[in-house]
């Protein structure tokens, strides 16, 4: 996995630039679920926390990974969760438009 | 085989883009949070497999690795799902703590096993930490003070300004530190701690009603954050889905500081000083209102079955008829049912609302009589009441007010009630109005022409 | 320019009150004007007003002997002289002595009833349009008066009152006026016409067309309605009896070109109104009808508590507002006939030539109607 | 639990055709009901439909020997008898012999008039809101036929019709539903009341307030206006004069409690108006009008031509629409009075106490007005 | 330095996405050609700097450069400016050509040039050669087809269909080949005719009516091509850029299609056998007859100075005088100043017009008469005519027809007339009416009040 | 100027998302200019073409050059030049919404 830093700078400019084009003129009432919903994707630090985990070897690397990677999986599990929760209400929309 | 991993690993990342967008709109958020969540399956899968193959993980990395996801997802799972509804803004927030958390450690393990980093990686291993520590405490804290934890008013202490620069430029100073020198364990030290506390001394000022806002901005982030883990470990995924979520994150910032009419400058830096004044328009000593924008009453109406309007004086004073027939037009014609609710004293005259309805050309069969509406109620989702008053207030349902023993309009019978008026003024009897304050009541704040026009172009984007 | 004199006299119908030229038209002519002293007082317009609009205000006599065209809304009795030309609603077919009288006298006669009314460039000279507007508004108004209840739901603290029901029949220039005003009042309006293309326009005012599955359809030329036959009369007044008997109000208009207007409710069908019911009737006069019963100019209440108002001039209860439609029509007329200050016919002219009803002494019968 | 009998008479005074209780309110009463034939005649309600109802039809002596509560628009001159109640529009300030009468009778006399209005819940019992809304609606439909032009703008071949200009002057229930009705009819529409509240209703109608710099403005107790200095009272007219003067028809309908109506339209400013101007002047009554010169109930023409209609008793046109509403409030106020099938007067209650005028032979004031 | 002109190229992308960004909305979208129009231009001198840094240009190269760059410019240049308005699709086509043309040369230059080419550079240089040559020749064609050059009517021969397959399935067959073996110059020569032949008959069968569509699409293709001679230069910015036109290229030809009510397969594929109807919508013998939907209309209406409403039978035989005031009330709520002009006659029966506009509330003072309605259509920038016909008829004017010398109201003269009505049909009097093939006319087809429903809507995302 | 394909890929990928995402729902009469504003932006080429030019070393690759940089130059210049032309009729927008 190299990535040189120009490459990388480029993927991220890109990526922000999707960011923001991504959001439209959203409904305030799924302000909180968009989110919530943001939040989830950045659980991806689980995956960089399982990298550290592959890599550790002494005590604090282990401690370290060890909660990298259960903070990671709580922010992944738990906030995919909680916004279909929130999601459920929009359950009702069986509008054609 | 790892190839083709990275790029099972970028269609990922073009899922989590495409589940965000889907999330712009009602009627498909589902699908895109479980989509995004099915990519996030794949990604963890994926990455699973390639450090099975690489085979460098040691047995306890094993057991850490997996310890650590059990303890995580269990603990996600749980609070995710037992949480009330209402406390669900202050659990976003702490995954969001995990999240800039695990942003942090990330780097910090990185720097602390190395042995010959490239200077370049100090750079964003240095914004990563400071940036994931700062939202780790901030967002605990948050969540603590919606939670009720923590005071929920601004916290401001003497000489607090002062303490905050000095932490915020401790912070920076050993951020620049350990850019240039990756591998000085005391800036890495200084720096945790700096940006730990300074996450407490940033949020702690700053009022509850702004903490939507506050969350949503230290979200944005710990997506940087992630995207700078990235850069540390080199890889693609975290910097694609970390910079979608601060920039996608700041943009929503700015739409929810919009929507509640305030700055986000002025919450952070207003936050350091003046006490806020957004729960000002709140109710008086009897309760709490809740006050809603044309967005959130739009999306009521336009996912409702059933509403009915309650037209009162104010209508008339706004001359609001045509706007009121306007919206009620555009729902039906997107299937829901509209009628109104006549009382037979709204308004100053006999007959008042009649005449108004007439000039809107509103068909008389949609116009229902007190009783029949009175039934009508309990089937409703939305009770509309614009600019009606007296003939809404249960107070009439007591004795001893002047409106004592008058028959109302049962419209908290109703789902769901949203008031349109331009305040929590009287109405011709005087009296104070607890419908106001009832928890399934929205107040929407607005003259009435004005709002109900703001109301129907905002349903139409929902209806469109 | 003005070699020609326009002269007015009063109205001398019983309960006329109209005028056929206001003061604010007299500036409007390119001729000279004498009016009859008095002869607008029915419709306010008072002799001040006429001098001030440059007009000579004289006798009876002498706006006779002197004006070269004398204007009116209903043709005087007074004799004529030849080469005089007379202007007005002059209704021919129902005049026949009086227009053989003005063909022997060798009086130019032109009525604006004879007008090709589907012609859109002759609708401002479109008298009979300009009268059955203000007819059909007034017709609405004197119903809601005459009746005892409200046009318009109302909800209020003493109940919650039902609006009327009007019915209207006959949806020419008055009926559908008639439909506007019902409707801008708050009654729930129907309306029914014999002539197909009426549903349309009922429909473009908001109302409902009532259907009727038995009676014939029927258009007659120039827009109008042709006369039924006596039979499908008779289905026609059996259909619409359920719906007249349902109705609080009921607006009659219905008119076919020059014969008697046709019997649309019965005797019968009033029989089976409510109480406290009422029948407009535009139609009434001399000839009849659309009303069993209805009296011109009369109220008449049946023994079931039915008001039935003959009502065959309304526009001469509006005197103010029809005068000044009038006049407006009168004067595209001139304005049509004359050409350098004299009267010049062109027979060859499609209006023209409808409008003439007898010139030097010959009588023409307009083609239609 | 019919113990009561409640007793409806034929109405005396001429002109009046309502009926205190229609026929579809008689099951509403928890009471027998005895009525006198042909009461409801005037109305159009006939016996048949009365004792269909389920009430029991009778002479007028029968009516009054055998019922306890009596109900009346306007009191008969009847003599009553000890114990018996009479519930209507009594006017009792304005008939000082007849409530000494009913007190020394023994007659509990219950006066409609003296309700307090303010209050919400006494709405259904309201029965001059009621009446007043008729004679709202009635008074512009009035206006508009006496007119001699048409209320809304209209745009026609034969020229464009200027809308009316309306002012109606006293914005209580009655000149509200003026406004409201003209504005449908299309006019042109300003208000004036010298109650400052007043500003906001009439806008809510979509109609102007007409400012009077000059003028004071004057609330008095219960929602009602107060009367006037006679200083006061002459700057008003004189600044209503120019707003008078443009409007082609004027409706009044000002009235303070207890008092005779203010002028609101004098003499001189009536000869401002132009020809063919209409006046309805709703406060017309024996004690006067808001316009000089007015006569109730009849119709005069000044000489400059304006039309000037006292109209001080509309509702009894609508007699019906009017009777309905009234039995409505009749059986309110039962409703509220008779408990366990007997009168119960609680004179702690705010209503009752302002209702009842005599009661046991001593005669109450009822507090306000 | 390259690193940094590297970021230079970075950003100049980035301000590329945000041109486009800011062409979305009319207010903005000449800053954003700017923006893109500036970037470029830095994007241009960086590579310049690049070139003349490392010195392995020849001298031969330097005046090729020039020459090239000098020559494309001045075509391009005077191509742009003196192009007559309505020409413009046709050059706009062919500079997509000219584009195509180049990305597929780049390939080309690069595989001829080289030596060794590794094997995965053979995909993109084959896609690249492919779609530049179809985009080239068909881009040329749809120009010709526009300018009138070619028949605009589908061209149609014995066989096609036949000559179709071979020439697609040929060039497939050395795509893929090439692709295989990029030395292969075989490969290469049958790849260039096969694709630019292709080209000419896929876009031959297609109508003028749809060109646009095809013009669009052919510019995604070009996007691709682009992005594809990015991967074979290794040049970031043509992978960033190219995509980005392919991309969003896509998205605008899937909305243009929508627009037209067509489907793309539709065009591209019924390009291959039926002729196009779009056309028959437009007039008989007459003339021809512009027609446009909401969107067009609602923009006319939206930045206007002064609209003039010409109510007629149509309003009311829609009953859409709620709909009509609405967007009268709309507009002048945005500062456009808005009259609706009463003819005498409109309607069927005197003052109909009036009932009904009364009915929707619209103020006395907003309706004017005939004559003045005739002196201000020349101040007008939209005279919307709205189920009106025989009253603005300019037959009216001429003699020997039943409406000769009625007086009417002059729409034409109106700087632009818009006619909202279902079809070309006539009116009372049963006349056609020129008006409707008048220049300045657009026709908008639909029922009063749909049609104005749906440009209330419209005009409320240009001001909203 | 090296470029590892799955970099290559990576950015192509982000590209395309955001080209999907940069266009909202445009009013018809902004489609011919954003069709041409696009047009313009793929006139990048010529950047490619100018690369082209600087290793050419022949008469065929000099041949092919200039065609390659005279047509990228025509693209950009002419296509910029022409929507901006277009864009010009939409300088009445001085709505404030
Ligand atoms: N119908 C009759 O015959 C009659 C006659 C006289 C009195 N009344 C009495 O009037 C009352 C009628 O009840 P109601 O519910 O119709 O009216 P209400 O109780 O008087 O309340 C009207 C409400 O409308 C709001 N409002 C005023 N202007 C507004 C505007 N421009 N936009 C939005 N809201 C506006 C006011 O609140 P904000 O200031 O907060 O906006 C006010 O609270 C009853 O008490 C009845 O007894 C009736
Ligand atoms: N005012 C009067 O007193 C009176 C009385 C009788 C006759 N007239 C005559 O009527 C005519 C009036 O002229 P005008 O311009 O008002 O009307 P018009 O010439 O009759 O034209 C009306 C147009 O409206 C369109 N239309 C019908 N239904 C529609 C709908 N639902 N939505 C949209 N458009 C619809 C029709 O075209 P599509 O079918 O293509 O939609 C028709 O061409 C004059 O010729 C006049 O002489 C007037
Ligand atoms: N410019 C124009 O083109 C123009 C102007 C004005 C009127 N017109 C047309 O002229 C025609 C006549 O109008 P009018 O008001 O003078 O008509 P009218 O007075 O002759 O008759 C009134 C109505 O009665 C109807 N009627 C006749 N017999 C009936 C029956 N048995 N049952 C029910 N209805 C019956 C007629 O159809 C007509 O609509 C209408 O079509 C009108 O639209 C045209
Ligand atoms: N439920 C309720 O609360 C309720 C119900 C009905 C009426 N009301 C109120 O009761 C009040 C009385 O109504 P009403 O119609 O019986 O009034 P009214 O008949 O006593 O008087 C009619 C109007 O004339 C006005 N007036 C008096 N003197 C005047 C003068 N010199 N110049 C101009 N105007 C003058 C009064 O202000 C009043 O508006 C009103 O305020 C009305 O809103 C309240």
């Amino acid at each position: 996995m190299s990535l040189d830093l120009l490459t990388a700078v480029t993927i991220f400019v890109l990526s922000l630039l999707v960011g923001v084009e991504v959001i439209s003129k959203v409904p305030a009432t799924l302000h909180t679920p968009l989110m919530s919903g943001a939040n989830s994707i950045h659980g991806v630090v689980l995956v960089g926390a399982m990298a550290i985990a592959a890599t550790a070897h002494d005590t604090l690397g282990y401690v370290l990974a060890f909660f990298a990677v259960a903070f990671g999986a709580m922010n992944v599990v738990g906030g995919y969760v909680v916004t279909d929760r929130m999601l459920h209400m929009f359950r009702g929309s069986r509008k054609q438009g | 085989m790892d190839t083709a991993i990275q790029y099972v690993l970028l269609a990922a990342a073009a899922c989590f883009v495409l589940g965000l967008r889907l999330m712009n709109h009602p009627a498909t958020a589902r699908r895109g949070n479980l989509l995004s969540a099915g990519a996030m399956g794949v990604a963890v899968v994926a990455t699973g497999v390639v450090i099975a193959r690489h085979a460098t993980i040691t047995v306890t990395g094993w057991a850490v690795l997996f310890a650590g996801l059990a303890t995580g997802s269990v603990a996600g799972l749980y609070a995710a799902r037992s949480v009330r509804m209402t406390a669900m803004p202050q659990l976003v927030s702490l995954f969001n703590a995990v999240g800039g958390g695990a942003a942090a450690l990330l780097a910090v393990s990185d720097l602390i096993g190395a042995h010959a980093v490239p200077v370049r990686v100090g750079v964003p291993a240095s914004i990563d930490i400071a940036i994931g520590a700062v939202t780790f405490t901030g967002s605990l804290l948050a969540a603590g003070k919606l939670q009720g934890l923590v005071s929920g008013a601004p916290i401001v202490f003497p000489g607090a300004r002062l303490v905050n620069v000095v932490i915020a430029a401790l912070t920076l100073g050993s951020g620049v530190w350990l850019a240039a020198r990756p591998d000085n364990t005391v800036a890495l030290v200084l720096l945790v701690v700096g940006a730990l506390a300074f996450g407490v001394t940033m949020v702690l000022p700053i009022g509850g009603a702004d903490m939507p806002v506050v969350i949503s901005l230290l979200n944005a982030f710990t997506g940087t954050a992630v995207a700078m883990a990235g850069f540390v470990l080199g890889q693609t995924i975290l910097i694609i889905a970390g910079a979608l979520v601060g920039a996608s994150g700041a943009i929503l910032t700015k739409l929810m500081a919009d929507a509640m009419n305030r700055s986000i400058a002025n919450i952070i830096i207003g936050g350091f000083g003046t006490a806020d004044d957004a729960a000002s328009a709140e109710g008086g000593a009897q309760g709490t209102v809740r006050s809603g924008s044309a967005d959130d009453v739009a999306i009521q109406l336009a996912y409702a079955n059933k509403v009915i309007v309650v037209p009162g004086y104010g209508l008339a004073a706004a001359q609001a008829q045509h706007e009121m027939a306007g919206l009620a037009q555009l729902l039906t014609g997107h299937g829901v049912e509209v009628t109104y609710a006549v009382h037979p004293v709204a308004g100053r005259m006999p007959g008042h609302m009649n005449v108004l309805l007439a000039e809107a050309n509103v068909p008389y069969p949609q116009l229902i009589e007190m009783e029949e509406a009175n039934g009508e109620f309990a089937r409703a989702d939305v009770a509309l009441v614009v600019g009606a008053n007296d003939v809404t207030n249960p107070a009439a349902r007591r004795s001893g007010n002047p409106i004592s023993g008058m028959p109302i309009l049962d419209v908290d019978h109703a789902r769901s009630v949203v008031v349109i008026k331009r305040s929590l003024g009287h109405g011709y009897a005087g009296l104070d109005n607890e419908l106001y304050t009832d928890p399934k009541t929205t107040m929407y704040f607005a003259d009435a022409k004005q709002g109900l026009a703001a109301l129907t172009a905002a349903v139409r984007t929902f209806v469109g | 320019m003005s070699d020609l004199t326009v002269g007015v006299v009063r109205e001398e119908t019983p309960g006329e009150r109209r005028v056929a030229l206001v003061p604010g038209a007299v500036s409007r002519l390119p001729t000279g004007v004498v009016v009859q002293s008095g002869a607008g007082a029915g419709a306010w317009f008072d002799d001040d007003a006429y001098a001030q609009a440059g007009a000579r205000l004289a006798s009876r006599a002498e706006v006779l002997a002197t004006a070269d065209v004398i204007v009116c809304v209903h043709p005087p009795e007074d004799a004529l002289r030849a080469g005089q030309a007379l202007v007005g609603l002059l209704q021919p077919q129902r005049r026949p002595d009086a227009v053989a009288a003005w063909a022997a006298a060798g009086v130019t006669a032109i009525s604006l009833d004879r007008l090709p009314r589907t012609l859109s460039r002759a609708q401002a000279m479109d008298a009979l349009t300009s009268q059955a507007s203000v007819a059909g508004y007034k017709a609405a108004l004197v119903a809601a008066t005459a009746y005892g209840g409200f046009f318009p739901l109302l909800t209020t603290a003493a109940g919650t009152i039902r609006p009327a029901g009007v019915l209207v029949l006959g949806t020419g220039v008055a009926g559908l006026q008639a439909i506007g005003t019902a409707r801008r009042l708050g009654a729930v309006v129907s309306a029914y016409d014999v002539r197909p293309q009426a549903r349309g326009e009922v429909e473009s005012l908001g109302a409902r067309f009532v259907d009727l599955p038995g009676a014939a359809s029927g258009s007659g030329d120039g827009g109008y309605a042709r006369a039924l036959t006596e039979e499908e009369g008779r289905a026609q007044q059996a259909a619409l009896a359920e719906h007249i008997a349902r109705a609080d109000v009921v607006i009659t208009t219905a008119q076919v070109p020059g014969g008697r207007p046709p019997v649309l409710v019965t005797e019968d069908t009033v029989k089976l109104m409510r109480a406290g019911a009422v029948v407009v009737d535009l139609a009434a006069g001399p000839l009849g009808g659309n009303v069993a019963g209805s009296v011109p100019d009369t109220t008449v209440v049946t023994d079931n508590g039915v008001t039935v108002i003959g009502a065959g001039n309304l526009p001469a209860t509006m005197a103010p507002a029809a005068s000044t439609a009038y006049s407006r029509n009168i004067t595209a007329v001139l304005a049509h006939l004359v050409r350098d200050g004299a009267l010049s016919l062109d027979l060859t002219d499609e209006i023209t030539s409808a409008l003439v009803v007898t010139h030097d002494g010959v009588t023409h019968d307009g083609g239609a109607r």
